[in-house]
């Protein structure tokens, strides 16, 4: 880098340029862990950075190399994040990418990462990933909206027919109107009613307005097609102003168990929630990883956590499997790959790179039924729907 | 209208909600002359001033200066009219040198000539010329470098005339200039005064009856809100109403 | 019941925590001049210490009086030690200084709290909810606006009955008289000083239940206390009471109407009052 | 008026050493570009709070406008380099001149209300017209076009040490032209507002002219620093128009020194770097920030360059003691 600079300024230092070289020497394989450490997604980013820690630290040897981790800070802004992964391809000629929990983030380091050819997996919530915007280099590890609305709305319907009415409170953004449409076409499916739909901007945090729009529409289910602390703003007020006791109340894109811990049983009692992923899940990837974390850090694995293990997880798997850390060799071995993650088997879709995996519905428990502090909620059902393969929206992988 | 009068007022009057504190004024400035207003505190020797400033927009009547019609002009647009002022609480660029408070003091009589970002700001050699005049004149020139915030009291008096100097005006519009000042510089600001009224029609507001007799051409007496008497320095002295109003009461300086 | 009607209704309750979050502001800025750019930070710290009153002593009440105290003798130790040097400063300079104070308490309460977010049940007797017609009100935002109204009835006497509070008005109304008092604006001004940040604590402490506690709500909590006290004008207590119940009914209603454009109001409608009316709708020239 | 006033001496020589220097102190150009492109912002933001005395809370405004315009042009109309950032100046230059003849009717408080309201409003606007902006998910695949002049590419700038050159030749014409601005009339009448309005007013300007110029000539300057990061970042974020980027380079403007424009690259550099080193350490490293800026104005009012100045001051008059007590004692 050093002796680039120097040719371009022209200054006559060339020479030197040999000595400066740290030429990646092709050893240990090192994951980048892109994690909103600071500012105000700081709830996501701490557990995610634990995940992948914990995941390489665990790994053994890769490519009879022991692998390491090395977290990259977004400072909760997008800019910031895509910079210092530039900084981390060009100084360190970085390969392997994981997190990115913000849409906006990880859809600027996917085609950051893939024009120089690297691989990068992420749990973020923008079809984009695996959809227009997608890439050879990117690989989504969580449910696309299409398939967190299906896995719950529909077995909620199935558990409650005779609710036909349902009414919607969406962010007016990209990712809300994505869960809406689903949410239509689901409707119209199914032959509910949508009695009506309250839009709210990026920043509102005040839903006492939006709670009454739908007490006045009078509903037999809420849907809340936010998510984050709107998502958690709205249910609590919601509850305040006595909507459990009027209707069913469904979150469909919770953020799991740090959610539950936000707002405590009081609130989450009876309610709906769709998950990524939920602890108590009982797979043996997920028994061993719950031990694990337990044993590493005391707590209970929340979705960040996991959803960051396994992404990290993963890739060193492929590395080993493709028996190289050359990209594309990797990426082959991902496409198509199938293996034991926290939800099941997963399967990583080669037509988009989308991982096929379950999504949960899930059920407020009360504060008397817990079994132990972070017992919050049972499953309600759980399955794995995604678009088919002859409609995606991702071209020219 | 007479070319005799630099500034006439006809009628000018300025309230205050239903409190009235400038009646109608007829004022007449003559050319050349030193004119004072004096009066008792809230004759509306202020409030007049404001108005000729352009500080206020006056409720009623005109101000003509020069033949032309500028009651309600902004008070920045009376600069290149030939209109200067200073004020009774010294009003300086603090951080600036002496030369500096002059010399954009000078730049300002262009108005948005000053607008010019893409030249130095040496490249007017008329405002520094004018600064450097100005510095003379006043004699502050061995201060010239110094930040007008570090100079005496006294001495920011006189930088704050000097500042309306440099507006190369026909028409300077002093506000109490010895106002705050020592016993020790009012001589200065005296000669100042009278050495300046050689060159420019000055008028100003001043309780120092001492420096108001010894200067002054003309001197009007306001009470009330409204002119009392008109006159020079003898007349007015000598004169039972003013004694009444003013001098009896408060002022024996 | 009209739906509209209600919209008003809740928009009185919104109005009256809105009056809670500006009225300290404002009475800082109407005395002390002083504009406080961590007052968003301190209802964060307030809500924060009422999570852990709660915790601690599983009684809401208990909290909703030690933990405003607790702010208020936290803003008088501030005042003392940093804000005193800062009060001769333009606003510039006053902003830049509370905005490091706000910054640092959002990341000790992060540091403390952790970053996940926290919320207080309202207490077992407010948690039922009130019919009215076809709609709900929650029986804890009914208290919170009986209380708020209290609170607003007992600053209103303490300004305008009391000795401190016609010091507090002569002060605002003309800072010299006050400077006049010599020794005694110190403590007047320490005084002010907590009393408004209290407010804002307490602010914190009664929105918890109905808002959760989230260590990045400083900043909007801030832009919506500037909203109000600038509509309100400010330095006036009835223009922070009016200028929050606006805001409150203006959002509510507008979550019907066009919810999107919530936000791009209430700011729009700040920045109107300032460029028609500067001093806000009760506020001095 | 003992200063030096050539444009091209003095800080100026500072300043084009520190740009040589700082891809080759630094950890990686990337950085340095992005520290580059946001002590452009803070220089803008200098010549309003450090010049003229207005606190703007808008420049995020006039950053994202930038960033938004140019990415539009280069994306939709095939602009190249030049014409895009073009483009970006004058639409950071007209986006200025809005806020700016509305905010400047009112001053203190209510101004920077004004200019809050504005970045709200703004930032509501770019994620509602989300066709436009990319909304929450910004603006995807910016360009990064060649550097052509006259028909003659000069390079792809595709390289990241090459793209920091063309920024760093941008940042020095600026510097340059700013040292211009700033000891012309038109910058000598800003500080005499700063300084003092009613005298300013009463001496013959019209303030409110004066304030409107630095206004736009502050949006053209960040309007083309956005345009240069989202050609860094071949992305333009939504967070450019949040009013925590307005937050960010206000802090940056004065930790390096309001007043001063050199030290809007030490500003610029501490902020960018803080968040680099300390946030790998220790990720409330926002704490020290806090501190930084209630430092500055306690102890340091000339930020960090004004620190340097009055350091080395010290040190010279520390020599100079030195050498009279050394002849003394000879």
């Amino acid at each position: 880098m050093i002796n680039k600079y120097l040719k371009h300024t022209a200054l006559a230092f060339s020479i030197t340029a040999a000595s400066c070289v740290a030429m990646a020497q092709e050893d240990a394989v090192t994951i980048y862990g892109v994690k909103s450490l600071s500012g105000s997604f700081a709830s996501y980013g701490k557990y995610a950075d634990m995940g992948s820690k914990l995941a390489v630290e665990q790994y053994g040897q890769v490519l009879g190399k022991t692998p390491s981790y090395k977290a990259i800070d977004t400072e909760g802004n997008a800019g910031k994040a895509l910079r210092k992964v530039q900084e981390a391809i060009s100084q360190n000629s970085a390969k392997f990418f994981d997190g990115g929990t913000l849409s906006s983030t990880s859809l600027a380091i996917g085609k950051e990462v893939h024009k120089s050819g690297g691989v990068f997996i992420t749990p973020a919530g923008a079809d984009e990933l695996t959809g227009v915007d997608c890439n050879a280099s990117t690989f989504r590890w969580s449910v696309p909206t299409y398939g967190a609305i299906r896995e719950t709305v529909i077995p909620l319907l199935k558990e409650h027919p005779e609710k036909k009415r349902w009414y919607t409170i969406t962010p007016q953004y990209v990712f809300g109107e994505a869960l809406l449409s689903n949410a239509k076409t689901v409707f119209d499916e199914l032959g509910i009613e949508h009695v009506g739909n309250s839009y709210h901007s990026l920043q509102e945090q005040e839903f006492s307005g939006y709670v009454t729009n739908a007490m006045a529409a009078q509903p037999d289910v809420l849907l809340l097609l936010n998510f984050g602390s709107q998502s958690s703003n709205a249910l609590r007020q919601a509850i305040n102003f006595g909507l459990k006791n009027q209707m069913t109340i469904l979150l469909t894109w919770s953020s799991g168990l740090d959610q539950f811990q936000e707002l405590g049983a009081d609130i989450t009692e009876n309610v709906y929630f769709g998950a990524q992923y939920w602890h108590s899940v009982d797979t043996p990837l997920n028994n061993k990883l719950v031990k694990e974390v337990k044993e590493a850090y005391g707590i209970t694995p929340n979705y960040p956590l996991a959803a960051d293990y396994i992404s990290t997880k993963l890739l060193l798997d492929a590395i080993v499997e493709a028996g190289t850390t050359t990209p594309g060799d990797v990426i082959k071995a991902l496409e198509g790959k199938s293996y034991e993650g926290p939800t099941g088997t997963e399967t990583v879709r080669a037509a988009d790179h989308q991982v096929l995996k379950n999504y949960y519905l899930l059920k407020g428990k009360s504060a008397s039924e817990m079994k132990n502090a972070d017992d919050f909620a049972e499953i309600v059902s759980y399955g794995k729907s995604f678009p088919d393969e002859s409609s995606l929206e991702c071209k020219g992988m | 209208m007479s070319s005799n009068y630099l500034l006439e007022t006809s009628g000018l009057g300025l309230d205050y909600g239903a409190f009235s504190a400038v009646g109608h004024v007829d004022l007449k400035i003559k050319k050349g002359s030193i004119h004072t207003v004096i009066g008792p505190n809230g004759a509306g020797k202020t409030s007049l001033f404001h108005c000729l400033t352009g500080e206020r927009k006056p409720t009623r009547g005109s101000i003509h200066f020069n033949g032309e019609n500028l009651t309600y002009l902004a008070a920045h647009k009376r600069v290149s009219k030939g209109m200067s002022r200073s004020f009774q609480v010294t009003s300086l660029f603090q951080t600036l040198s002496v030369r500096e408070n002059l010399r954009i003091a000078a730049q300002g009589r262009g108005g948005l000539n000053a607008l010019k970002f893409w030249v130095p700001e040496t490249a007017d050699k008329t405002n520094i010329a004018k600064a450097n005049e100005v510095l003379e004149k006043i004699q502050l020139a061995a201060f010239a470098d110094k930040q007008a915030g570090e100079l005496s009291h006294g001495q920011q008096r006189v930088l704050e005339v000097g500042m309306a100097l440099c507006g190369s005006p026909s028409l300077l519009l002093l506000d109490e200039p010895t106002s705050g000042m020592g016993v020790d510089d009012i001589p200065i600001m005296t000669n100042l005064i009278s050495e300046l009224g050689k060159d420019h029609t000055v008028m100003l507001i001043e309780h120092n009856m001492r420096l108001v007799m010894s200067i002054s051409d003309r001197i009007t007496v306001m009470h009330q809100g409204n002119i009392l008497i008109e006159g020079s320095p003898e007349e007015v002295k000598g004169d039972e109403q003013v004694k009444k109003a003013y001098l009896g009461e408060s002022g024996s300086e | 019941m009209n739906l509209y009607l209600f919209q008003v209704v809740n928009g009185i309750g919104l109005g009256m925590i809105y009056f809670l979050i500006s009225v300290g502001l404002s009475i800082i800025f109407g005395l002390l001049n002083f504009v406080n750019f961590a007052h968003g930070a301190f209802y964060l710290l307030g809500a924060y210490l009422s999570y852990t009153a709660v915790s601690i002593t599983g009684n809401y009440w208990l909290a909703l009086i030690v933990a405003p105290l607790c702010i208020a003798f936290f803003a008088w130790v501030c005042e003392r030690t940093l804000i005193k040097r800062v009060y001769h400063l333009p606003h510039t300079y006053q902003i830049l200084v509370t905005l490091g104070v706000a910054l640092i308490i959002q990341e000790v309460c992060i540091s403390i709290w952790g970053p996940i977010g926290k919320s207080i049940s309202p207490p077992d007797s407010l948690k039922g909810v009130l019919q009215i017609g076809d709609f709900y009100y929650p029986q804890y935002r009914l208290f919170v606006i009986a209380f708020a109204a209290v609170v607003a009835l007992l600053v209103w006497l303490l300004l305008d009955k009391t000795k401190f509070g016609a010091l507090v008005r002569a002060g605002s109304e003309d800072a010299e008289t006050v400077s006049l008092l010599g020794t005694h604006t110190h403590r007047l001004f320490s005084i002010t000083f907590a009393l408004g940040v209290g407010l804002a604590g307490l602010a914190g402490v009664l929105a918890a239940p109905i808002k959760g506690i989230h260590p990045f709500v400083g900043p909007e909590v801030l832009g919506i206390a500037f909203v109000v006290v600038v509509i309100g004008g400010m330095g006036s207590f009835t223009g922070a009471l009016v200028g929050g119940l606006i805001v409150g009914i203006v959002q509510s209603v507008m979550s019907t109407l066009w919810p999107q454009g919530a936000s791009l109001m209430i700011y729009g409608a700040m920045a109107f009052v300032i460029l028609l009316r500067p001093y806000g709708l009760f506020g001095r020239a | 008026m003992n200063k030096s006033t050539s444009i091209f001496g003095g800080v100026t020589i500072i300043a084009l050493a520190l740009i040589v220097l700082m891809p080759i102190l630094l950890p990686s150009v990337t950085l340095a570009t992005e520290i580059l492109i946001f002590a452009l912002a803070a220089l803008a933001c200098n010549l309003l709070l450090g010049y003229t005395g207005l606190l703007s809370f808008g420049q995020g405004i006039f950053f994202g406008g930038g960033a938004y315009s140019a990415s539009l042009v280069m994306l939709h109309l095939d602009f190249g380099l030049i014409s895009a950032l073009i483009t970006a100046i004058l639409v950071g230059a007209s986006l200025a001149l809005i806020v700016g003849a509305l905010a400047i009717r009112r001053t203190g408080i209510y101004f920077v209300m004004l200019t809050l309201s504005f970045s709200q409003m703004a930032y509501f606007l770019a994620y509602t017209f989300s066709d436009w902006t990319g909304g929450d998910n910004g603006l995807l695949d910016v360009p990064r076009p060649a550097l052509t002049l006259f028909g003659i590419t000069i390079s792809d700038l595709q390289s990241s040490e090459a793209f920091y050159i063309f920024v760093a030749a941008v940042f020095a014409i600026v510097f340059v032209f700013a040292r211009r601005v700033i000891h012309s009339p038109f910058g000598t009448t800003l500080v005499a507002i700063r300084e003092n309005e009613g005298r300013s007013s009463a001496v013959g300007f019209s303030t409110n002219h004066f304030k409107l110029v630095a206004f736009v000539i502050s949006g053209a300057i960040t309007g083309l620093a956005g345009a240069l990061y989202a050609m860094l970042l071949n992305f333009a974020p939504l967070s450019n128009v949040e009013l925590l980027m307005s937050e960010n380079i206000l802090i940056m403007t004065i930790i390096g020194g309001t007043g001063s424009l050199i030290g809007s690259i030490f500003g610029a550099g501490a902020i960018v770097m803080m968040g680099d080193l300390l946030s790998s350490i220790w990720p409330r490293w926002m704490m020290i920030l806090g501190a930084a800026l209630i430092a500055v104005v306690l102890f340091l009012p000339g930020g960090l360059w004004g620190g340097i100045i009055s350091l080395t001051s010290k040190l010279s008059s520390i020599k100079v003691k030195k050498n009279l007590t050394s002849e003394v004692t000879k």
